[in-house]
């Protein structure tokens, strides 16, 4: 096991070196540079010339990227063009932020949707089941902004609830609660959404199989044939959604941290390209993708802890 | 939350939002306005501008001599000292002004001290700035707050545009800033002026507008600056809210590159400013804009009320008249350029919509802000919309960065290259005459909206919304505000 | 030996999107104790869902029992609450089903699900139910079965979890093993083996068997009753030598002609010709008569009704007065 | 070969009883799925009014009027009131489903178009598998908002680009679910049966195993229709996506926040509108889904 | 006796893949060196439990699977040594039935569009007359023209199997493997489609390879049978020969346990113990020693060879000399 993790993670690293490459082309092959949006409009062409030799901009393309990499592989994430600030410090305190407010949502989406999804399918093509499916449907259906709005108006706004900007990052704190509610609510409203509609159809294809038939003739009661037998079964693909939903909860938060002032790696993300900040850019990217390489690992952790036939060695 | 009388004092904390974070917290290595917002807590300039009068009075500076045009002796006032104690001397002056001008330090503010060659510490309280061509915006260029005075001894020990602990001499001490969320100043107990009323100042991100304002509507902030129109009445209608507007300086237009047909044509461009209804356009804008034809606004020194009889009013027939003279009858097809912010592409569709009329079929050309920026300096737009923020307060500071022809390739989006133009802004800049400046100014503005050098859609009223309990936010015509005498009730 | 199963008029329906499918149609026949029976016919024809009716696992929807009584040890089981029901469930009667790859719970160990029925039922202790789950898979053939039982399906092979779906069918000494083609999915010799170990164990525990599958040769050595269904109906009930010996009913002798026989050397061999007829069809007729060989109008026309022959009951037209 | 015959007229009935094309057995599945019909109809009500909206709108959906800014829902003359510039926001509306449409389909045709072949090839030949899916791999990994942030700053905004980048977000996903269809068709008898009658490998690839991949292709296009109006909403809200004056509707519902409280029609309409297309789109997928899923019919 | 195929010590090894750079650390001897002829015109029985090797031989000697090694000669042609295009070609010489009815037909090409397919293939008709040929190939195998335009959910499984053999039939083959091409068919249906396999064997004069695990179906098709276990042949004879003399205790066990649809006969049987071993470790010796109820030491250290005891009757085992 520990070496198939090892493996995994040495296999992070073609990846990681493709991403890299990916931004640093990207960067470079849009218009625009850091040096200019730090000059602003008024700058004039040696202001600005100045600062792109401070920043090494004047520099050959292959050049620049092997001295950023060379920096990383010495877990030196370089500075930021914009703010100077060092880039592993800036993106540390965004993307914990990030991940506390993914975690949380990842949970409570899980949680309602697993839940919901077992109901819908044991009371299969009941009053429950449709209106549960109906709201699924619209869950997944209605834009992430669209929701926030509509939550703002009518918690923030209408009964004055919660407060827009409470997000502080603390879970422990009753008021820190209070602040992340409405942006998980938010960011997970799809992700439950998605878990519901697939631990029900899991569940539904599971409780046709020959062993759940077979402990249904053992006289086991329909409680524990669903939430033994069947949810135990059905548990690979649910957590396959949610592994992909909070790999993509991390990446795609750009939306629920601008509605919520939020500061995280999602808009640190924007913020970096339109800035042309590419050290930041790439720092960010190669965060979010090892994030994602790591959640799909453990994932597959999951997977053997949940199916014995699946054994990584 | 904060509606229920209390005996206790208020707690003197005031919250700002903004939409965007500050790039740094150095004078010396930003420019741009939400840095300056901090900034002008923590340091102070050698001169001011007069919020009221636009009056240039000196701050750090006691007096001024000019021995001859290209010498200025600055006498400094006594008994200021940095927020760490360390006097404040004309070596802090020195140090701070050479930083600047050094290219190493690529300060993307060093134009605006980028004449003077030399500069003398003979003794604590005497500075002497030698130019190398007589500059006659020299006191307007050290009221710019990115001029502002560092702590040498700050500035050596770190790196004040991350941490400026003690790197000034302003009413507040920087104290935290975690980047994309906040900035924490605290005040300066033993300010030169007096102690502030304010004990903390945060500076509050909030990238989304409708947040902003809900958060000064709920009391979560105090202030901000900057109303948008779509917001402006629901906080104009809040009883707990006060709104301030002002005639601001910045001016928002739409530029012709005037090295591309059919824009190189006079004509064309009279024809598109007869095109544009600006008075319905700002009749759109809630009251936070308003007219004046020429391109100094009223707000900035170089504006006369006789630049009014001057200009163009919508005319549309007059319009197709011109179009038709020019050779385009029947109209021509033209991109427009536009940056993606909110201010421009609501301009956009309008300008586009409008200029329909007299046939001038125009395709919108949206670019993110980094490209439009290297777009336009490139000059490859062929219209493009844009705005003109003055910090200075002064016309030359638009004129020099938008029309003179060495800033083609830099802010002369427009490319405008006329050498007799060149020669007139170049006196705006170098008369150290302030009277007889002021009237090469006004000359300039006359010549340039002759010419079309812009239309000028609109200018924009500045506002300030504060919660009610809130008073004393000293509020200029340029969005700028000063917390010194700020406090909470 | 008194009567242990009696399964009068059953009637199980489908109600699918193409339409009901009489999937049971009004079957009756009963099991002694220690007595087994075997169902014969073709893929299709209703056994297994005959076999779960008793249980009353027919999924719902779109099954359901519309009619009939199944009275066991004297009780109508149709009539029991589901709690009633669970507990004749894996302790009355056990059922185990054709294919032991997919029949057990691939993510639990075997011992697991061996003891969950023990516990259940005989509300035994968990460190008891463990020995007596590993006395069964002694039982039954399985060597070393305190390891065993830790492992999982997936590392046993498929006549090890056919065992295993034994020895958990008869963890709970049921009255009735219900074995719904237990051996289809085996190799031959390895059918063999399980073939024997029901036997054996039947004549340990005085069960009654109900064995379900489409293979003659299987029901010969094993079953004492034969029931032979074709379409949902039952075409031919009686006791195995006889029908063995002289099967009355068309389709039984079809199917008994269609089985190459070791002994007979090269001839051709006779097959039913056709297949199932659609049931959702409101059929009129014999269901057989479209294949039958010996069909006349009149089994076109109106279905013929079970009758005593020969100690035996045939539906066919053949046999109008009971007689051969 | 007395029993042959008599076999076939025993089959004379299945002839009857069954449907001609295979397709068919699935719309009689999907007409009994209520919620699939209810967004089978949204999604035909939207291409009607998407392909007359010329004929429907009342007004040029770009014709701007300040004076009758910012009407309410119900105004006379415009029933779903007007926008800032005064623009019908009905007629806006209309137009915005020709918008939605269309970035649904192209993008997601450009992501088939490219997902289908790698999936194809990748599948086919495992020799090339390892390295095509190390490359989707990547893509996956890769953040999308960033990914559709950097091909519009290069392209700059603008209907086209969305479309690209949506597109270009789609293929590793399509080619997955491609390529995991492809493994298993690959291995089963009938493609088998292709390659020991000599079949070439182009032949097996899009005569044999295409086919047989369409009906999860078809569920995942249906159901990344709605992914894709969704997306593109999403960057119109980022300021990335239509460019004015296009009628888009995450634009509209973009623009329109910040009138949420004098003139929240402006935000909840459109908004509105990509609910329910997208809904529709989803739940047909659905239903497609659940109509060509063979563990259900069965169960059914 | 002119032989249309020969299989000469025919392997197929597939390599088990580990590790970060998929390095190969062992083999399924899965067909672990075979050798039989066929007569023209006749039918081999392969018999053998479930994961001997038996689809793996029928594959591998088709080269769908490519050989370890080995020789597979049809008709004087070494089909083992051609290229990839001449393969394909030759492919139409010989043809494959599959045990699944369901996953052998493609669902989306209807009955008469599939048997086109192999007629295209191999350019074998066109026009007018490949519309003949398919109608002629329905007819042979029992389908109508009315079946010509249906798709393969719309048969059943017996019938199904029949478009499996007409498509089969469409390129004339010289042999035809059916690998347990009755095994999932009804008893009923099962006889058919084994008296349709009779008849055009007849009428085409092909040769078959019947690959089964029902003995009493490999008797009746059969002229000669050869036993599998564990990818070797054990015993191979002609049918009677090996019922009346089985010779191989494995041979006995199989037979033995033949369930036989007569309650009056109640026969002995040969007790088995235990599971057929992974053909990833073969035991060392012979490969049956394991479970064999008559092994004695020499069992344990040397394999036994294929053997001819006479008559063409060979076994591979020490205590049959
Ligand atoms: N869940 C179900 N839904 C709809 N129809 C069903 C269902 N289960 C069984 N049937 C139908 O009931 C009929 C009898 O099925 P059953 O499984 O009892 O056949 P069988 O005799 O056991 O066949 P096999 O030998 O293939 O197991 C079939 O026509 C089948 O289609
Ligand atoms: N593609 C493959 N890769 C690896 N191993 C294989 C492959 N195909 C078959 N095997 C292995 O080769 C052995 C022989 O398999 P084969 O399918 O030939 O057996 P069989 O005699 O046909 O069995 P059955 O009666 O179950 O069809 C088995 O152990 C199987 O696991
Ligand atoms: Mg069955
Ligand atoms: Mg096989």
């Amino acid at each position: 096991m520990l070496n198939y993790i090892i493996k995994r993670l040495i296999q992070l690293i073609p990846v990681l070196i493709g991403v890299s490459i990916v931004v640093f082309l990207m960067i470079y092959l849009i218009p625009g540079d850091a040096a200019e949006i730090i000059g602003g409009p008024a700058a004039t062409a040696d202001e600005v010339a100045n600062i792109r030799i401070k920043l090494g901009l004047d520099r050959p393309m292959h050049e620049q990227y092997l001295r950023y990499m060379s920096g990383v592989l010495k877990g030196d994430l370089g500075f930021s063009f914009q703010t100077g600030q060092p880039v592993s410090e800036a993106i540390k305190t965004r993307y914990v932020n990030t991940f506390k407010l993914a975690v949380f949502s990842a949970v409570v989406a899980a949680i309602i949707g697993v839940c919901a999804g077992i109901i819908a399918a044991v009371k299969q093509n009941s009053w429950f089941d449709y209106l549960c499916m109906s709201v699924a449907t619209l869950g997944i259906s209605a834009p992430t902004f669209w929701i926030g709005l509509m939550l703002i108006i009518v918690f923030c706004v209408k009964f004055k609830i919660f407060t827009i900007s409470g997000f502080t990052g603390q879970i422990w704190t009753k008021e820190g609660l209070k602040g992340m509610v409405l942006p998980a609510v938010t960011l997970g409203f799809n992700s439950a959404a998605m878990i519901a509609r697939m631990t029900r159809s899991s569940v539904l294809e599971i409780i046709h199989q020959d062993y759940i038939h077979t402990a249904r003739a053992k006289g086991l009661s329909e409680k524990i044939v669903v939430l033994k037998h069947a949810l135990k079964n059905s548990l690979i693909p649910i957590v396959t959604v949610i592994g992909v939903n909070f790999g993509s909860l991390l990446g795609g938060t750009v939306v629920v941290e601008s509605v919520f002032a939020i500061n995280g790696i999602g808009r640190l993300m924007v913020q970096a390209i339109n800035a042309r900040d590419f050290p930041m850019v790439q720092g960010a990217v190669l965060i979010v993708a090892t994030t994602f390489v790591l959640v799909n690992l453990i994932t597959d952790i999951i997977y053997a802890a949940i199916d014995p036939r699946i054994s990584y060695k | 939350q904060n509606n229920q009388p209390t005996n206790q004092p208020v707690e003197q904390k005031l919250t700002y939002v903004s939409m965007t974070d500050a790039v740094g917290v150095s004078p010396i290595l930003t420019n741009d306005s939400a840095s300056s917002n901090v900034l002008r807590g923590v340091y102070e300039t050698l001169f001011m501008k007069d919020p009221v009068t636009g009056e240039i009075k000196p701050l750090l500076a006691e007096s001024y001599t000019n021995p001859d045009p290209n010498t200025w002796v600055i006498t400094l006032k006594k008994d200021i000292k940095f927020q760490d104690g360390t006097p404040f001397t004309s070596e802090a002056v020195k140090y701070t002004f050479e930083k600047i001008l050094d290219p190493a330090t690529a300060s993307p503010r060093a134009s605006l001290i980028k004449s003077v060659d030399k500069i003398e510490a003979p003794d604590d309280y005497t500075v002497i700035l030698h130019t190398s061509e007589t500059y006659g915006i020299m006191l307007t260029a050290l009221a710019h707050d990115n001029l502002s005075i560092v702590n040498p001894a700050a500035d050596k020990a770190g790196d004040i545009n991350r941490d400026a602990t003690n790197a000034g001499t302003g009413p507040f001490i920087f104290k935290e800033w975690v980047p994309g969320d906040h900035i924490t100043l605290v005040k300066n107990p033993n300010y030169w002026q007096g102690e502030p009323k304010l004990d903390t100042v945060i500076y509050k991100v909030v990238p989304e507008m409708a947040t902003a304002v809900t958060m000064i509507e709920n009391g979560e902030a105090d202030f901000m600056v900057s109303v948008p129109p779509e917001h402006l009445d629901r906080l104009k209608n809040n009883p707990d809210v006060t709104v301030t507007m002002l005639e601001g300086n910045p001016t928002r237009y739409v530029g012709f590159n005037f090295e591309k047909a059919p824009f190189d044509n006079l004509k064309v461009r009279q024809a598109v400013s007869y095109a544009l209804n600006r008075d319905a356009y700002i009749g759109t804008l809630n009251g936070l804009g308003y007219k004046s034809k020429g391109i100094i606004g009223p707000r900035l020194i170089g504006y006369d009320k006789e630049i009014e009889n001057h200009g163009y009013d919508y005319d549309v027939a007059k319009a197709k008249q011109l179009l038709a003279e020019a050779g385009y009858p029947d109209g021509f097809k033209a991109v427009l350029s536009v940056g993606n912010t909110d201010m421009y592409m609501k301009m956009a569709p309008y300008v586009q919509a409008q200029l329909k009329e007299i046939n001038i079929d125009v395709e919108l050309n949206v670019l993110d802000w980094a490209s439009y920026l290297a777009h336009c300096k490139a000059g490859e737009q062929q219209m493009y919309i844009n705005g003109w923020s003055n910090v200075t307060g002064d016309g030359e500071e638009l004129l020099y960065p938008q029309f003179y022809s060495k800033s083609i390739g830099a802010s002369n989006y427009s490319r405008y290259n006329k050498p007799e133009m060149d020669e007139l802004i170049i006196k705006t800049r170098v008369t150290v005459d302030q009277t007889e400046r002021v009237k090469y100014l006004r000359e300039a503005n006359i010549k340039f909206t002759d010419d079309v050098a812009w239309v000028p859609m609109f200018n924009d009223n500045v506002t300030l919304a504060a919660r009610k309990n809130v008073k004393g936010i000293a509020f200029e015509s340029n969005n700028e505000f000063r917390l010194n005498n700020a406090y909470k009730e | 030996m008194g009567v242990l199963l009696e399964v009068n008029d059953l009637k199980t329906y489908f109600y699918t999107m193409e339409g009901i499918v009489p999937a049971v149609d009004g079957v009756s026949f009963s099991i002694n104790k220690g007595e087994t029976l075997g169902i014969v016919g073709e893929s299709g024809s209703g056994k297994s869902v005959a076999a779960r009716s008793i249980m009353r696992l027919i999924p719902s929807p779109p099954g359901k029992i519309i009619n009939g009584s199944i009275i066991f040890n004297g009780e109508d089981i149709l009539s029991k609450k589901d709690k009633d029901m669970r507990e004749i469930r894996g302790n009355k009667i056990a059922m185990i089903f054709q294919d032991p790859m997919t029949s057990l719970n691939p993510l639990f160990t075997i011992g697991d699900q061996i003891i969950e029925a023990i516990m259940i039922h005989q509300k035994l202790s968990k460190k008891e139910a463990i020995e007596n789950a590993v006395e069964m898979l002694k039982l039954v053939g399985i060597p070393s079965p305190e390891k065993r039982i830790k492992d999982y399906p997936h590392q046993m092979s498929g006549g090890m979890r056919q065992r295993v779906m034994i020895a958990m069918a008869l963890s709970c000494r049921p009255d009735l093993l219900i074995a719904d083609e237990p051996t289809t999915a085996l190799d031959v010799t390895i059918q063999a083996q399980i073939l024997e170990l029901i036997s054996d164990i039947k004549d340990k525990f005085n069960m009654s068997v109900m064995i379900i599958t489409h293979d003659l040769g299987v029901v010969a050595g094993v079953a004492d009753k034969i029931i032979v269904m074709y379409a949902g109906k039952l075409m031919e009930y009686g006791d195995v030598s006889s029908i063995f010996s002289s099967p009355l009913h068309p389709y039984t002798k079809g199917l008994m002609e269609s089985v190459p026989k070791i002994k007979t050397e090269g001839k051709r061999l006779k097959s039913i010709a056709g297949s199932l007829p659609n049931l959702t069809e409101n059929f009129k007729g014999c269901r057989f008569a479209e294949r039958c060989s010996m069909a006349n109008n009149m089994c076109f026309l109106s279905e013929p009704d079970l009758t005593e022959v020969d100690g035996r009951q045939v539906r066919c037209f053949l046999y109008p007065n009971g007689e051969v | 070969m007395a029993e042959i015959s008599k076999d076939t007229q025993a089959e004379k009935k299945v002839k009857n009883r069954s449907s001609k094309k295979p397709g068919l057995g699935l719309w009689k599945r999907l007409k009994k799925n209520k919620l699939a019909m209810a967004g089978l109809f949204i999604v035909s009500i939207i291409f009607i009014v998407a392909l007359f909206a010329p004929l429907i709108s009342p007004y040029d959906p770009d014709k701007q009027d300040v004076t009758i800014r910012l009407l309410k829902i119900g105004s006379p003359g415009h029933i779903l009131g007007t926008d800032e510039y005064g623009r019908d926001l009905l007629s806006r509306v209309i137009y915005g489903a020709r918008i939605s449409l269309l970035v649904g389909f192209c993008s997601v045709a450009f992501g088939l178009i490219f997902g289908v072949i790698l999936g194809l090839v990748s599948g086919y030949y495992s020799k090339l598998d390892s390295i095509i899916m190390r490359i989707v791999d990547i893509l996956l990994a890769f953040p999308g908002v960033l990914l559709a942030l950097a091909i519009v700053s290069a392209l700059g905004p603008g209907i086209i680009n969305v479309i690209i980048a949506i597109g270009i977000w789609s293929v590793p996903t399509v080619a997955r679910v491609v390529r995991s269809t492809v493994l298993y068709i690959k291995e089963l008898d009938y493609v088998t049966a292709a390659r020991a009658l000599g079949d070439t490998d182009f032949n097996i690839i899009f005569r044999e195993i295409l086919p047989n991949c369409i009906s999860p292709i078809i569920v995942y296009a249906t159901m990344r229709l709605a992914t894709a109006i969704l997306s593109a909403a999403t960057l119109s809200f980022l300021g990335l996506g239509a460019q004015p004056p296009m009628a888009e509707w995450g634009a509209m519902a973009s623009t329109g926040r910040n009138f949420i409280y004098q003139a929240p029609h402006l935000t909840l309409i459109p908004g509105a509108a990509i609910i329910i297309v997208v809904f529709g789109f989803n739940s047909l997928g659905d239903g497609l889904r659940d109509a060509l899923d063979p563990n259900l019919k069965n169960n059914l | 006796m002119e032989y249309l195929l020969q299989v000469k010590d025919l392997k197929k090894y597939f390599p088990i893949k580990k590790g970060l750079f998929s390095k190969t650390v062992n083999y399924v001897k899965a067909v672990d060196g075979i050798s039989f002829n066929i007569v023209n015109g006749e039918t081999l029985g392969l018999v053998g439990e479930s994961g001997c090797g038996k689809s793996t031989a029928g594959r591998t000697i088709l080269r769908l699977y490519e050989p370890t090694s080995g020789e597979v000669i049809i008709d004087e042609i070494k089909f083992t040594d051609l290229d990839k295009e001449s393969l394909r070609k030759k492919r139409k010489d010989m043809q494959i039935i599959f045990q699944d009815p369901y996953a052998s037909l493609n669902p989306r090409l209807s009955a008469g569009e599939i048997i086109g397919r192999a007629i295209d293939i191999h350019n074998i008709a066109s026009g007018k007359e490949r519309q003949e040929k398919i109608l002629s190939l329905l007819d042979t195998v029992g389908l109508s023209s009315s079946h010509y335009n249906r798709y393969p959910n719309e048969f059943s499984g017996g019938q199904r199997q029949r478009i499996g053999i007409a498509r089969a039939l469409a390129v004339n083959p010289k042999l035809i493997i059916c690998d347990e091409a009755v095994s999932a068919l009804d008893v009923s249906i099962q006889a058919q489609i084994i008296n349709l396999l009779e008849d055009i064997q007849e009428k085409y004069k092909i040769t078959y390879i019947f690959i089964a695990h029902n003995m009493a179906v490999v008797k009746h098709i059969s002229n000669n049978i050869a036993v599998m276990y564990l990818g070797k042949i054990v015993e191979m004879a002609d049918k009677d020969e090996l019922f009346d003399n089985p010779m191989h205790p494995y041979t006995r066990a199989l037979l033995s346990a033949i369930p036989v649809p007569d309650p009056s006969i109640k026969h002995k049987r040969v007790r088995l113990q235990g599971d057929v071993p992974s053909p990833i470790d073969i035991p060392e010796g012979c490969r049956f020693c394991k479970r064999c109820p008559e092994k004695t030491d020499v069992c344990e250290k040397i394999e036994p060879e294929l053997i001819d005891l006479g008559g063409g009757h060979m076994v591979a085992c020490h205590n049959r000399r």
